[in-house]
């Protein structure tokens, strides 16, 4: 699958996100010398997952701080540096570690500039990154954005692709609020040519990564590449449908999704959380409202199903949405016959292939 | 230090904590005027601990408050009338009456915010000591803790990281027994408070947190090994005379004893070092009565102030949601 | 504005709901010895807002445990006892303490039922309240039900009246898992006749408590009492709305408000939470995709704006929804043309008289 | 205690830190044929702590674990069978694949929980204790703890109410000197870590947790000062052999050098104490070399076990949400 119209950069070269995330942080950091990093293993072989791979080495050791296994206090301890002037960057290797901070978030990072009635500001980025696959079970897999995305004062972003992950992250240390980053772990392994130097790209809305009259998909994080499959399929079927990626959960930007969704009628989210009280449900409440007379059928919520995730490769089979279910849910909303939509399912199951359920699918490497 | 210099703290001092006395007392009495519209928590009886460790701060210096945040606020140097402003909720208040008295702050003196999450600001003075560290700037932190935050693991993970990095931080513990209506002794088990402190390898001092010239020493001590990269611990036993929240006395309502007030009574930080410094003949009698006529005056005044500013506007609360 | 719907207790005692949780609580202690009490101050002179006054003197004051300031680690601990056998209640004076503890909640007591393959229970109660009024500003006035709802394993309720307070209490003591109940400061003060001795009040959905056809109202908590207010003044104008009180988020029982909005076709959610992202959201869009060819319009959803709680009462008019804005966005989705709107809306207002906005309405006292 | 009774526990001992080792060193081997497919936290070189410490356990007192479960759960008697398959993934797995390696259970056997978030199982075991205590049943809960979770909030949370509720629970600190790839140098201040049971007025033994007789002699203590109402701490020094998560060794990425490895490769709790037994003539050659024979065999079944255990039906995944 391609995505040329995502790419600024045809001829750069083709990284993945991890990578363009751990460029963008570099390059912002190089440009602000009051960008420091927090991470437990902030400079470990690991280097969280590769996305701080040789920061200290370029801006200096002493920026990188190691973290003693203490999330409260030490994401308390970056916002204390943010109200010094600091732009305190913080990695965690999952988001359920923010769990034990998030005090610290919803009350002093969220509310601090509006308590003082803005004497104070909090540049502050909370990466945190969801877990799947290869048995990570329910503590080590959750995608919590519906959490911050409920509290006025945060920022709350999820990118999907590689450059656009590299401006994201530059635009979040730039940005002189706190911004949560939620980056899916998949996510990391896909692939775009990546424009190399200083990328920006706000933190402004949603982008649309397929056009189609049929139906608009809304998708976040990784949901996002199984849409953009099933979207290609549906379209070689001769039923165009557009996706947009949602990008920035909070502030939410519904305006590219109501223009959508005006022309087709029709509206699908895709999370990577759970379904009830998941993200989905604001977009399609407040579509509804804003679209009411040009809806043909109910907007259609996609996410996980209501309860923990397991870790057993044979229970997690259903559990999480994929091409073919995005697919056959967009192409029934759309009317197509039965027959139809088993042929287009057919053909993603096979592009799929036997790759075990627990892994990536190389195909979502990209590039795009 | 000349006996000169001596003379002007100790003066500079008792001005303090009876301009605090005054201010909360005021408070105490125009509570039930229903105009100030918040949950207020008085410091009476524990201001030696307040102005002995801000008298030694920079104005530069950072501090960190909590709930209890009025004498913190008034020693570090923040503004009066702006303070009584946000107690009454008004748009002259130092955050617009967004706050209220839990959420005092006055940054460009120093006084950095008030978190009324219990233990929630120690994290936060602990970055802030980490950013002045980096930026080498000789600015020290003072976060100012409750008996309560040694139970909250938050401080411990503080103290952690501090010791680690050697950070310039003072953590300030003022134990006045209680948590709200419960004793120390229902919360944590006996042993030397100072013991917490040294399981993150945190030198401390110990003293009566009702001798203003014991705090101010021990202080001069905490702050100025902070400045040097090592942060300290510094335990001051006091007391709070009122109840926890509001104006009142409440030693009848049966979780503490009247005796035991009255324990403490008698060590208030203020009259006690007011007879120090007349036995010293640093103060006489009449010029204590002075004192007391000029800082009521800027009191009452500022109770003018904040009664005569306006509420703030509905439309104002939108702003500042992000920055 | 009375309730005769409601109360199955005519005659009997007319209590507060403060009182009612209390009675509730003594209650199922009584009955079973394994129920234990954890509170900051939890037989101290305020006793929790009162709601276990006395509690201690009646089953043993060895059943009381004063909590250590130490949210995560106690709720830890009460989430350990419940995994050896006891029934674990936990009262906290305020939503946002919770927000330490959310780690534990969340995965520990959410998760140990599941991950253990039912091996293991967690019969927990977590209290937590709401403050509002008297300035209690940005960090003691949240109500974050949508935080919890999100997560499965939870159970959440939200009580608005005496007695059935009293009998959800009973019935989260009673409950193998772990039940969050959120209780509005305000909807203590509220009365109505409660059955004396052991009141079960099963966890199972809305109420109505009010009939009419015009509309359908979803209320939570506090504001199910602004809405009936609304109601009452509507129903005297001749436009008789119907209004469900959501009593328990999770597991969400949308059914009667589905059976509900196919008659009346029009929906109103009114939440004490922030607007976005919140629960309101789950069930208009629930009820939309259940609903769509009935609904006359999009439900619109009333709920706290997008920024932290002020604590000055200038700076809070307008912040909470009230029944004036209720009646007015209920006939104004009705139709009622402006005059008729403003001649309701300009009685509730009236009814409410100079009472100070932060403060409760005596009105809303009852009893219901 | 007769030299009989001695000898058995020796030997009870031997057997049971040889047998782990030969669960996690098949685990290791056959973890690259893919099967195994969740995250995997070895304990090779740390036997002596679990198998000290569960040995002078009875069958009803209660363990918690976290991440790194294996040694802790069959020391405590936790089905062999079941754990392979629930690390295989399969329906026969302890709790039918919902966890893996990182949730291993077996509350039959007293195995209450591993919860793999660090530190979170801590306030677990101290509520297990409440509970017990309240029912005065003499159980003892152990809380096993890697010397990150000393820098958790929540342990402090949780032994400063362990202390002043007079609870039975042993907090047990292995202190492998790592956290992932990050040394306890470069997260803690240099102090005794057994400072930070003082805090909380915790009595505490600090031993060599590769040894044995030393370990089991300080549960031994702990245990039963536990029994009685004194909660307690154990420092166990030890080492993990293999990289933190997963089948292979790491010493060449880095973050430690060989050399240490080294020095604690030749106190590998295991073949000292072997040698121990056999100077001591309570072994022979021949025994031990039989013992392992009948042990890989019950090792290599459980394996049989697991890989024929059908994996479990996605609908499956839908029950036990609620109770
Ligand atoms: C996390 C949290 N838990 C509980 C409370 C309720 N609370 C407000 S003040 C207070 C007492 C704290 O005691 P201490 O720290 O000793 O301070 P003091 O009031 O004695 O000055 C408590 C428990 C809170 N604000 N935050
Ligand atoms: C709250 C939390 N933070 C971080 C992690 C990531 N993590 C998993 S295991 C581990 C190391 C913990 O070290 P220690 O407690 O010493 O146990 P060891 O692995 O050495 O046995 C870390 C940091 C986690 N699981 N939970
Ligand atoms: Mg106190
Ligand atoms: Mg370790």
């Amino acid at each position: 699958m391609s995505m040329p119209d995502l790419t600024s950069a045809a001829g750069a070269p083709v990284i993945n996100m991890g990578t363009a995330i751990r460029d963008g942080l570099l390059e912002a950091a190089r440009r602000d010398p009051s960008v420091i990093f927090f991470g437990e293993g902030v400079e470990d072989p690991g280097a969280l997952f590769g996305t701080l791979k040789d920061i200290g080495k370029h801006i200096g050791h002493n920026r990188m701080i190691e973290m003693p296994i203490a999330e409260n206090g030490l994401i308390g301890i970056a916002i204390g540096a943010a109200l010094a002037g600091k732009r305190s960057v913080v990695t965690l290797q999952r988001v359920e570690f923010a769990l034990l901070a998030l005090e610290q978030i919803l009350n002093n990072a969220a509310k601090m500039h509006y308590v003082s009635r803005g004497n104070h500001k909090v540049p502050l980025v909370l990466r945190m990154i969801v877990g799947r696959g290869w048995g990570q079970g329910p503590e080590h897999s959750q995608s919590l954005e519906a959490i911050f995305a409920h509290v006025p004062g945060l920022k709350v972003i999820m990118p999907a692709f590689a450059e656009d992950a590299k401006g994201m992250v530059t635009a979040a240390v730039e940005d002189d609020n706190p911004v949560v980053v939620i980056e899916h772990r998949w996510s990391h392994y896909t692939t775009s040519a990546v424009a190399e130097g200083y990328v920006h790209r706000p933190l402004d809305g949603p982008r649309t990564v397929r056009k189609g009259d049929g139906l608009t998909i809304v998708a976040t994080s990784y949901m996002t590449l199984e849409a953009v499959r099933a979207a290609d399929r549906l379209a070689e079927a001769g039923y165009p449908v557009e996706v947009l990626d949602l990008r920035v959960i909070r502030p939410l930007n519904l305006d590219p999704i109501v223009e959508s969704v005006a022309r087709t009628r029709r509206l699908l989210t895709v999370d990577t959380g759970f379904r009830m009280f998941g993200i989905g449900a604001e977009i399609a409440s407040e579509v509804t409202s804003r679209c009411f007379d040009l809806l043909e059928a109910a907007p259609v919520r996609m996410g996980l199903p209501d309860h923990p995730t397991p870790s057993s490769r044979g229970l997690v089979r259903g559990f999480y949405p994929d091409a073919a279910r995005i697919a056959r849910t967009a192409a029934e909303m759309m009317g197509v016959d039965e027959a139809e939509i088993a042929r287009i399912e057919g053909k993603i199951l096979a592009d799929r292939g036997d790759v075990p359920i627990d892994v990536p699918d190389p195909f979502f490497k990209g590039p795009f | 230090m000349t006996k000169m210099a001596e003379n002007d703290y100790r003066l500079r001092c008792m001005r303090q904590m009876l301009r605090i006395r005054l201010v909360e007392e005021t408070i105490a009495e125009r509570y039930s005027e229903q105009e100030m519209r918040c949950p207020v928590h008085l410091s009476v009886g524990q201001e030696g601990t307040a102005v002995g460790v801000c008298d030694v701060l920079r104005s530069e210096d950072r501090v960190f408050s909590s709930h209890r945040s009025h004498a913190h606020y008034l020693a570090k140097g923040g503004n009066l009338n702006a303070m009584m402003a946000e107690i009454y909720g008004k748009r002259d208040g130092c955050i617009g009456g967004r706050g209220g008295s839990m959420h005092l702050m006055d940054p460009d003196a120093g006084m950095m915010a008030s978190i009324p999450i219990v233990a929630s600001s120690i994290p936060l003075a602990t970055g802030t000591a980490l950013s002045d560290k980096f930026d080498d700037n000789g600015k020290v932190t003072v976060s100012f803790l409750g008996d309560a935050c040694l139970e909250e693991g938050v401080f411990h993970e503080s103290a952690n990281f501090a010791r680690l990095r050697g950070l310039p931080v003072v953590y300030v513990c003022e134990n006045n027994l209680y948590s709200v209506y419960t004793n120390l002794a229902d919360r944590q088990p006996e042993r030397p408070l100072t013991d917490v402190a040294k399981a993150h390898a945190l030198e401390s001092r110990h003293v009566d947190g009702n001798d203003l010239d014991a705090v101010r020493e021990a202080a001069s001590w905490a702050v100025e090994t902070a400045r040097t990269g090592t942060p300290t611990f510094l335990l001051l036993d006091t007391y709070r005379w009122r109840e926890h929240c509001g104006p009142n006395y409440d030693n009848h309502i049966g979780y503490r004893t009247e005796e035991e007030f009255q324990t403490w009574r008698v060590r208030d930080p203020l009259e006690r070092y007011r007879k120090q410094l007349e036995e010293a003949g640093i103060l006489s009698a009449g010029s204590y009565a002075e004192l007391e006529r000029t800082l009521q005056a800027e009191v009452d005044a500022a109770f003018t102030f904040a009664i005569n500013s306006p509420l703030p506007e509905p439309n104002e609360a939108r702003a500042h949601v992000y920055a």
